[in-house]
């Protein structure tokens, strides 16, 4: 199945350019643009693993929803350029090495392991569609009900949070 | 046939590319799209995974079969879960620009030592 | 009531510290209702010695209560035995005595100093009665914060650095001793483990349940604690300072009773459960407790202040203490008990007329001082009898103790024993040169401030907190065997060995032509047909 | 048989006499308070009698008589009682004490009658009886240690009574620590007794010894080191080498102390504890050695010192430092009868000096410097006479007590066999000078031109260095006994005072009686006496024991006789000398001892500056001590390291505490870096473990 | 299909309670004139509080009733169990102090808003919640429900910069570290196939730990470290601890802290103790010094409280590593002293702070023991008991701690040390909290007015908070044993269902006294 290699390797790098991007911009918007392109590509892989569901609200969702919060609020704060100030050495200095020992050493775990964990079928064994909504569905209202439940209580103090946190002060 | 390795480094790169965002991004806004990301590549990784359970069925201990897709609903949730922390987040970027009236973190830091 | 009287005579301070503090400000009957409910106290702890049973040989808590406390490990478990009881004895009597030096001295925070002096009084108590390591641990703890509140709040000029000093000292060192307790606690065969100090000692003389290397960081966890509250050289420093800062009744409190909660620990808890440690440890404690007397006594003998120089004097006697536990002999640890009770009494008295010129002068130091003979008489005649107390006059308390201590110390068959007697006897010539030097210039020669010649003499609330004590000073020194009778058989206990070792003391009487006071004798010394 | 001797109420009684004034004397006239205290003396004097009476040897009651009290201090492993002992060395005791103590209770009423702070006098010299008697009476070495500490506190009461005087404070301060350094000896000797014996009971320690078939040591044994021990209390007790710094210094007290508390009872302590452990000394015959060299030493040292003394008090104290190293001599060759004999007759004449010495004093309105005295035997004359009996006496002239004690002193010195001729010179020696000195002080008080204002500039010595020392000196030695008297009329004192002064002249002229020896034809009923209490060592003085009393070896006796009277006459020349030159410098040519001073000044100095000692302790002992502990030990140690130490763990952590906030520099992005370096550390840890396994 | 049963309700109860009162509170808000004070709101919310403690007797009935109840619920989303339940009595507790001392705390801070009271209650439920799930999903929700009520009620103060700062900092760093943690179950989902608790210490359990559940695992621990502030991951805690209301502080330094050491235990002790013994031993040992040292030198009361609060999750992090049944019944425990003891501290320093909370210096303390007696002596005993002087709950608390790591059968030499480090830094600590005990009682005020008085809710709070420290202190046998359950039902010996709770003190042999 090389098709999906390409495709793999093509959004992978689309991926990782976009995400490089948003820390190479500068000005928010343009992060935030190169956010929906990592989204966007992501929503592809997401496909290819055979993850329709969850490729749909991420378009939906992230790249519709949330990103959308983002740009307005770099709007409304008019938001510029960042400038580049120098708060932190110990980011730099010590952080900066601090991920690269993290990543390379979960990079490591995980060729190490590669063999063990095989590799992901996209769509050529049993059950293709495997992440579709139905199946989704029936976890989700019933397996995972209480948590679902649940999240509206999440999502009605964020609501609530942004409410008193956005509103002006009375 | 791509190994699931792939995606699990893709989902590292991405997952340290948020964390080299928040380090080195000034911008409140910038990092906490920075955070995003790290989500995003978490959520990769969950999908990766229910691929990777769905395509090698298992058994729990417990005799229960193992549910790949449940690592679907876990992204859909952390998606919910990134959706409110969205809305929360900037609004208390907007209260904070409101008493500061900057958006750069390092200028962000009264409270110290 | 013989089960009862210990959580009675434990708790009435506590009892009364609760009442006081939901009374109104009222200074006056404050000071009345602290009285009260520590004279009380000592009238309820008298109960213990009328009835105590003095035929028990050995360690044999008496008045017992032990109930479950926490879960089903950690008891209350209360106990008296012969050496306890006379600290607790001592402890009640300087309470009420400390409330009556402080009747004048303390004006302003009353409710809260009376409040912190029953809380203190109660927790003394306890560590001397408590039988279940944790709750010792509890009320040992519990002392910290009352002292270093009087120390801190109705101090002098540098009190604060005085009082967090103090409790840092104490409680950096008795963290050990809790880490001891715990390890030995986790140790007790299972799966009841216990806090018993009983337990605690059977688990320690079990053969090969702990490793010698373990008994002897054991050993050093609780010795640091004590050592420090002793106050053992080199440890001392926190002494001088908490002693020149504290109020009069916080000095006689911590020289009277606090600082013999250290060297009770050593006697009761080193020594009686770490023989074979305290053994093998003997020679550098001891070297340490010869070095406290002579240093004390240098220390002391150059001091511009009166209350420096009394503290670094307990420094001095207290080394005596720590040398008659550990030499292992009947008489030395009687005497060190006997000592104990002794400081108490003569440097409680000390402390307190240091007070009482305080009071007049607001100062301590020596050149403020001089002829105060003159003025105030009484004063100088109850000072001189404290500090002859202090000094080891025969006929005071303070020999019989210094010579048990010493002539015990001699005969032992611990290393060295005789080097450090000898060295120790020393003390007698320090002790005599710095407290006479003290007395001379307090009292003696012209007076150089014209202030001073008009100061009032004490009066008569002054002169009852005194009688007790200078009392106790004499009969203590005639009639010490009322005491021993129950010392005595209680050191036994812990220092068996030792008491075996020693050679059996031919009959003192067998030339003896008139006895015409057999039975006094047989009445005052039990055990000693 | 089974009578009661009740010997507790001797000592009682002056203490009840001492609680009674010291307790409510403050609100007694003066005559109450004398009245309850010579009450109470008296009483206790005639109780002794009554029981030395009642238990003298042959009456019935077997001696030693014991009696016991209970327990004063028990327990399981050790116990002293409350007990008292009562034998022939006893019996002389407490008779001196009380006896002596009351004559001069009588004198005090009137030499103190003027003196503020009467009821405190009294209250302290009962309390001083009660020691004293308790330290003669006791049954056990600790009790006796009882007594001994208890005079020694009534002593420095006694001599500090003039508390406003920093330098009778100093005195009574020294005069209690001096002899505590000798106490550390006594103790240190109990401990060795008790490690030997188990006990401190004289009948049983010495019971022990009787029946344990010891053979006296030969080096340095347990009993030697014992003996050394006890002897080093003694020296401080009994003001020997080197511990007799504090006597001098004490006459700082009211005189009426220094004649009863370091001139007749007290000082004489030592001897009596020697005297009592005679048994264990006669088990260590090097202690012995060392017992008489340090008497000798002693008797010699001191004589010299008294030579220059101007102050009439100090005088008499270095002549009984001098007389107390005759005594200890006396023990030191195992002479104990002796040496208690001399006690006794000492206790006369000596008190009988002081008190002399106080009546004059107490005539010329204060004064104590010979230089401002002369000619006071017309003024004087009880005193005068007294004082004349008293001098003869200490000189040794025969028949007056002191001689036949003397004598008896230097005869057991001679015939002792270490080294017993030499010490015996010494002592000869020093009787001269004991002579010499006293009718020196004799002449200049009694004798010439009262001078009451001469001037005592520096005429003594050339160099004004000293001189400065001198009237330094002197200028604290002013105003002793502060009488209100005037300075001009010079005035005999009254009847109180005089009648103690009257009967102790009595008994310094025949005290010595009961000690004639037989050579004389007398009875020696001292030694006699004593015998049972006080037997020598076999090899030191039986054979003259035996000779002295038996005649059983008729043969030697004879040659023993001739030998002694040779040795009494010499003495008495010796004596017969001193008393010449005293006449020829002092009397004859006043202006001889200038020129001699001048000559000699070197010499004078150091002995009128008492050979340094002083100030040699001073500088040895006392300064660097006092340095050392301040310095170093105080400063350094505990101010220094110690809570160095402590302050700087406590300065250490904030240290580190402040570079720690450092971390918090308020950053986020900071923040975040020690979250993903703690992530990456944990991970990267975990990893490598789960690896390594 | 399985129906959901009432007894699927009754293991949710409490957090129904809470969520209906949230709601009641949050719906009334708009009614109330806008310029009103909240207290009646607040009044609602406390009952909500106190009635999801009912509920959680309710549970303990039912449990009694019926064993099962302990088994997981909600198609294996929950289990209410003696564990559970614990925090399930606690968390509700602390709210309601905390909204006790809020009640005054609005009113001087002119804050006139009642969703402040529903964003506590809640804030309560995701705690409440986290305590009692054991899916990982769920917990991830309630985690961050909770979190989000916090990170909203640290900016409530919102004309105040450093509220706003505060707020910013702990959702940053907090959604930074909840990616972590979501990394961790991630990989541990690729690990095991699951995220269900129970499953995933059967899967680890049945030996197959392999390298990616252990990065699985220290990521879980660096998201669930980061919420329990313990070293590395601490350092966010004193800045916002400091912008943050002080009630808030108490509320989200205890009860998100004990939910946060819930998870942990959940967590940690469904893998293998073994795994993570050195590291939780070295982030102890940090935590402890790194909280203590900070505090030393901090002025601030509000931060030094919060250095000490990283030091105590460094103690408990001690009977973490002890591992075993002790040290898991200590670490509940300390959860419950701790909040009895800081939850007071912050109420005082709460109502202390007055208008714009410009008395926390310590120099503002300064003869406080003067000017109002009462108030000095209360934070005296939380002090006391945050020292750990025997009489104290924060004492039972240590001394459980290290009773639990010196027996600590593994590793016990290590355990020795660092018990030694532990008791070491406890006495350093003291240091600190005896400076709030000296300035207020040694030196002599600076204002001479005194604070104004308490109001009687804020009296309530401190009050209850005062008798829970000594009471614990003294008579801790029922938390005790509650605990020592709760510890039972975690780890691998697990066995549902089988123990339960009681509400009474197990019956004690009468032992005779000698």
């Amino acid at each position: 199945m090389i098709i999906h290699q390409i495709l793999f390797i093509v959004f992978g790098v689309i991926c990782v350019a976009g995400a490089v991007n948003l820390l190479v911009q500068r000005h928010p918007i343009n992060s935030a643009l190169s956010l929906v392109v990592v989204m966007a590509s992501l929503a592809l892989i997401y496909l290819l693993l055979g993850a329709e569901f969850v490729a749909a609200i991420q378009v939906i969702v992230y790249a519709g929803a949330i990103m959308v919060l983002f740009v307005f609020v770099i709007m409304l704060l008019n938001a510029g350029a960042e400038e580049r100030t120098r708060g932190s050495h110990f980011a730099l200095f010590a952080g900066v090495p601090g991920v690269v020992v993290l990543a390379g050493t979960v990079a490591w775990l995980l060729v190490h392991n590669s063999t063990k964990l095989g590799g992901a079928s996209t769509g050529s064994s049993q059950n293709i569609a495997f992440g579709d909504t139905h199946h989704i569905a029936q976890l989700l209202f019933q397996d995972f009900l209480l948590p679902f439940e649940v999240t509206s209580v999440l999502i009605l103090i964020a609501i609530m949070g942004a409410v008193v946190l956005g509103r002006r002060e009375g | 046939m791509i190994p699931l390795s792939w995606y699990l480094i893709l989902s590292a790169v991405l997952f340290s590319l948020g964390v080299f965002g928040f380090l080195l991004k000034r911008n409140i806004i910038t990092i906490f799209m920075s955070i995003e990301l790290m989500l995003n590549a978490v959520n990769l990784s969950f999908v990766a995974f229910a691929n990777y359970w769905n395509s090698n069925p298992g058994k729990l201990p417990s005799g229960a079969a193992i549910v790949p897709l449940s690592g679907h609903v876990f992204v859909f949730f952390v998606m919910v879960v990134a959706a409110a922390e969205a809305a929360v987040g900037l609004a208390i970027i907007i209260s904070v620009f409101r008493t500061r009236e900057t958006l750069n973190v390092d200028q962000v830091n009264l409270l110290k030592l | 009531m013989n089960s009862s009287i210990l959580t009675i005579v434990t708790f009435l301070p506590a009892v009364g510290a609760l009442v006081l503090m939901l009374m109104p400000r009222n200074d006056r009957a404050l000071r009345w209702g602290a009285l009260i409910t520590s004279l009380l106290t000592f009238a309820f702890s008298l109960h213990i010695v009328r009835f105590f049973d003095y035929s028990q040989h050995g360690f044999q808590p008496q008045f017992d209560i032990n109930v479950p406390w926490i879960g089903q490990t950690i008891h209350y478990h209360l106990g008296v035995d012969g050496i306890s009881m006379w600290l607790v004895l001592l402890t009640t009597l300087l309470v009420p005595l400390s409330v009556l030096v402080s009747w004048k001295s303390i004006h302003d925070r009353v409710k809260e100093f009376f409040v912190l002096l029953l809380l203190l009084e109660m927790a003394m108590i306890g560590v001397f009665l408590s039988l279940d390591m944790f709750l010792f641990y509890v009320f040992w703890e519990a002392t910290l914060i009352p002292m270093a509140l009087l120390i801190g709040m109705y101090g002098h000029e540098r009190r604060i650095y005085a009082a967090v000093k103090f409790f840092l000292y104490t409680m950096v060192a008795s963290v050990f001793m809790l880490a001891a307790i715990i390890w030995l606690y986790v140790h007790t065969p299972g799966p009841q483990h216990s806090f018993e100090f009983e337990a605690f000692r059977a688990l320690i003389a079990t053969n090969g349940a702990i490793s010698p290397m373990a008994l002897q960081w054991l050993f050093l966890g609780f010795f640091i604690a004590f050592a420090v509250k002793v106050p053992l050289f080199p440890l001392h420093t926190w002494l001088p300072d908490a002693h020149v800062e504290a109020p009069t009744a916080g000095s006689v409190l911590l020289a009277g009773v606090l600082l013999k909660m250290g060297t009770y620990g050593l006697l009761r808890f080193n020594v009686g459960m770490f023989p074979a440690q305290s053994a093998t440890n003997a020679v550098w404690i001891n070297t340490l407790a010869v070095i406290g007397i002579i240093y004390g006594a240098l220390v002391a003998l150059v001091q511009p202040n009166l209350k420096k120089l009394i503290a670094y004097s307990s420094v001095s006697h207290l080394g005596f203490v720590v040398l008659g536990i550990f030499t292992f002999t009947q008489a030395g640890t009687d005497g060190a008990v006997y000592q104990m009770l002794n400081h108490g009494i003569s440097t409680g008295a000390l402390f307190m007329l240091a007070g009482m010129i305080y009071e007049r002068k607001h100062t301590y130091d020596f050149k403020e001082y001089g002829g105060l003979a003159t003025p105030m008489p009484v004063y100088a005649t109850f000072f001189l009898l404290a500090v002859l107390s202090s000094v080891g006059l025969p006929l005071l308390n303070g020999f019989v103790g210094e010579f048990l201590v010493l002539s015990g110390t001699f005969q032992s068959t611990a290393s060295h024993a005789m080097l450090f007697s000898i060295l120790g006897t020393s003390g007698v010539i320090w002790g005599a040169c710095y407290l006479l030097w003290m007395y001379q210039k307090v009292f003696y020669g012209q007076i150089h401030h014209a202030e001073n010649r008009t100061l009032g003499d004490i009066d008569r609330r002054e002169r009852i907190s005194l009688v007790p004590l200078v009392a106790l000073a004499l009969i203590m020194g005639v009639a010490s065997p009322y005491w021993m009778k129950s010392i005595d058989p209680a050191v036994g206990g812990t220092v068996p060995k030792a008491a075996a070792q020693q050679k059996a003391c031919p009959d003192q009487c067998t030339n003896a032509v008139v006895v015409p006071a057999r039975e006094i004798i047989s009445a005052a010394a039990p055990g000693g047909k | 048989m089974n009578q009661n001797l009740n010997l507790w109420v001797i000592p009682l009684l002056p203490l009840i006499g001492a609680a009674i004034n010291g307790l409510f004397g403050r609100r007694f006239k003066n005559a109450v308070v004398s009245t309850v205290a010579l009450l109470f003396t008296a009483a206790s004097f005639t109780w002794a009698l009554r029981a030395v009476w009642m238990a003298w040897p042959g009456s019935g009651i077997p001696l030693p008589y014991i009696e016991d009290h209970g327990a004063w201090i028990w327990t399981s492993g050790f116990s002293a009682h409350f007990g008292f002992y009562l034998d022939q060395l006893s019996m002389i005791m407490v008779l001196v004490v009380t006896g002596v103590g009351f004559l001069i209770h009588i004198y005090s009423v009137g030499y103190m009658a003027h003196e503020g702070g009467y009821y405190r006098f009294f209250a302290y010299l009962n309390l001083f009886m009660f020691f004293m008697l308790t330290l003669v009476l006791a049954n056990n070495y600790l009790l006796m240690f009882v007594g001994w500490e208890g005079v020694g506190l009534a002593s420095y009461l006694l001599i500090g009574f003039y508390f406003l005087k920093d330098s009778a404070a100093n005195a009574g301060k020294k005069a209690f620590i001096v002899n505590r350094i000798g106490d550390f000896g006594f103790l240190i000797g109990m401990f060795l007794i008790i490690k030997q014996f188990g006990t401190l009971n004289y009948d049983s320690v010495f019971g022990q010894i009787a029946n344990g078939h010891y053979t006296p040591e030969i080096g340095w044994g347990v009993f030697t080191i014992t003996g050394l021990c006890l002897l080093f209390g003694a020296t401080g007790k009994s003001a020997q080498v080197p511990l007799y710094v504090w006597l001098p210094d004490a006459m700082e007290g009211p005189t009426p102390v220094s004649a009863l508390i370091h001139a007749a009872t007290m000082v004489t302590a030592g001897v009596y504890m020697l005297a009592r452990s005679h048994s264990i000394f006669n088990l260590a015959p090097n202690a012995l050695i060392v017992v008489a060299v340090i008497g000798c030493v002693t008797a010699i040292f001191a004589a010299t010192m008294g030579l220059a003394q101007t102050d009439i008090k100090r005088v008499l104290a270095y002549s009984t430092v001098s007389q107390l190293g005759y005594m200890v001599l006396a023990c030191g060759v195992a002479a104990y009868a002796a040496g208690i004999f001399h006690l006794m007759t000492h206790a006369f004449f000596k008190a009988l000096l002081f008190l002399g010495a106080g009546s004059v004093i107490h005539a010329i309105g204060g004064e104590q410097d010979m230089r401002r005295m002369g000619g006071l035997r017309k003024k004087i004359p009880v005193t005068f006479w007294v004082m004349t009996i008293a001098t003869f006496a200490i000189a040794g002239f025969p028949p007056l007590a002191g001689f036949f004690s003397k004598d008896e002193i230097l005869g057991a010195t001679f015939t002792s066999p270490h080294g017993g001729h030499l010490l015996w010179a010494v002592g000869l020696f020093t009787a001269g000078l004991t002579s010499f000195y006293m009718f020196r002080l004799w002449f200049m008080t009694f004798f010439g031109e009262y001078k009451p204002d001469a001037d005592l500039g520096d005429a003594h010595l050339a160099q004004p260095a000293h001189a400065a020392a001198h009237a330094a000196s002197h200028a604290d030695n002013h105003g002793h006994d502060d009488h209100s008297h005037g300075h001009g009329g010079v005035h005999e004192s009254p009847w109180v005072m005089l009648l103690p002064l009257v009967i102790l002249a009595v008994q310094s002229f025949t005290g010595g009686w009961v000690g004639i020896p037989k050579f004389m034809g007398g009875h020696n009923q001292i030694s006699a006496f004593l015998s049972p209490v006080l037997e020598s060592p076999g090899n030191v003085g039986a054979e003259r024991l035996a000779a002295g009393e038996n005649g059983t070896l008729p043969a030697k006796e004879e040659e023993h006789a001739r030998e002694e009277w040779v040795l009494a006459a010499t003495s008495v020349v010796a004596a017969s000398l001193g008393l010449f030159f005293a006449w020829l410098l002092y009397y004859k040519k006043r202006d001889l001892p200038d020129r001699i001073t001048v000559k000699m000044h070197g010499i004078y100095a150091m002995v009128l500056h008492k050979y340094y000692v002083d100030e040699g302790y001073g500088a040895i002992f006392v300064k660097p001590l006092l340095a050392l502990s301040t310095v170093v030990f105080w400063r350094g140690v505990d101010q220094g390291i110690i809570d160095g130490l402590v302050n700087g763990a406590g300065s250490t952590s904030k240290g580190i505490g402040n570079e720690l906030r450092r971390m918090q520099s308020g950053n986020i992005r900071s923040y975040a870096a020690w979250v993903a370096v703690g992530g990456a550390a944990v991970i990267a840890f975990m990893i490598w473990l789960g690896v390594s396994k | 299909m399985h129906p959901i049963q009432t007894v699927d309700y009754i293991r949710i109860l409490p957090e129904l309670v809470l969520t209906a009162f949230g709601i009641i509170v949050m719906m009334a808000d708009p009614l109330l004139k806008p310029g009103a004070s909240r207290k009646g709101l607040g009044l609602i919310s406390l009952v909500g509080t106190i009635a999801a403690i009912a509920a959680t007797f309710c549970q303990i009935a039912w449990m009694h009733r019926d064993p099962s109840f302990s088994s997981p619920g909600w198609f294996g989303m929950v289990r209410v169990d003696n564990f559970a339940i614990f925090f399930h009595l606690l968390i509700p507790a602390i709210s309601a102090i905390c909204i006790l001392a809020s009640l005054e705390y609005l009113d001087a801070q002119n804050i006139r808003s009642g969703e402040y009271y529903a964003l506590i209650l809640f804030g309560t439920v995701g705690m409440v919640l986290m305590s009692s799930a054991i899916e990982l999903v769920l917990i991830f929700i309630a985690l961050e429900i909770s979190s989000i009520s916090t990170y909203v009620l640290a900016g409530y103060r919102r004309r105040n910069a450093g509220s706003s700062e505060s707020s910013i900092k702990y959702f940053l760093l907090g959604s930074f570290a909840t990616a972590f943690f979501l990394y961790g179950v991630a990989l541990m989902f690729g690990a095991t196939g699951s995220t269900n608790i129970p499953d995933i210490q059967a899967v680890l359990g049945a030996g197959n730990f392999s390298l990616l559940a252990i990065a699985a695992t220290a990521l879980m621990i660096v998201g669930l470290g980061f919420k329990v502030a313990s070293a590395p991951f601490h350092i966010w805690t004193p800045d916002v601890y400091e912008g943050a209301p002080a009630p808030i502080v108490a509320l989200m330094s205890t009860g998100p802290k004990a939910a946060a050491f819930a998870v942990l235990l959940r967590v940690l002790f469904a893998t293998s103790p073994t795994k993570w013994f050195w590291l939780i031993w070295i982030s102890a040992a940090l935590s402890m010094t790194l909280g203590n040292l900070g505090a030393l030198v901090q002025n601030n009361v509000k931060r030094m409280l919060a250095y000490s609060s990283i030091a105590h999750a460094g103690y408990m992090l001690v009977a973490f590593a002890a591992g075993d049944q002790a040290g898991k019944s200590a670490a509940i425990f300390y959860t419950a002293a701790y909040a009895a003891m800081n939850v007071g501290a912050f109420a005082v320093v709460s109502h202390f702070a007055a208008n714009g909370e410009r008395y926390v210096s310590l120099d503002d303390y300064a003869g406080l023991g003067r000017r109002s007696p009462l108030l000095a002596l209360t934070l005296t005993i939380f002090m006391l008991s945050l020292i750990g002087i025997p009489g104290t709950v924060g004492f039972l608390g240590k001394y459980f701690v290290f009773t639990a790591s010196l027996s600590a059968t593994a590793h016990s030499t290590a355990m020795v040390w660092l018990t030694v480090i532990g008791l070491i830094n406890s006495a350093v600590a003291s240091y600190y909290y005896l400076r709030i005990i000296v300035v207020m009682y040694m030196r002599e005020p600076v204002m001479a007015e005194a604070p104004a008085s308490a109001t009687a809710p804020m009296r309530l709070a401190l009050v209850l908070a005062a008798i829970a420290t000594i009471y614990l202190g003294v008579v801790p046998g029922r938390v005790w044993s509650s605990s020592h359950l709760g510890a039972q039902d975690l780890g691998p010996k697990e066995n549902p269902g089988k123990v339960v709770y009681q509400i009474a003190q197990p019956p004690v042999p009468a032992t005779p006294a000698k």
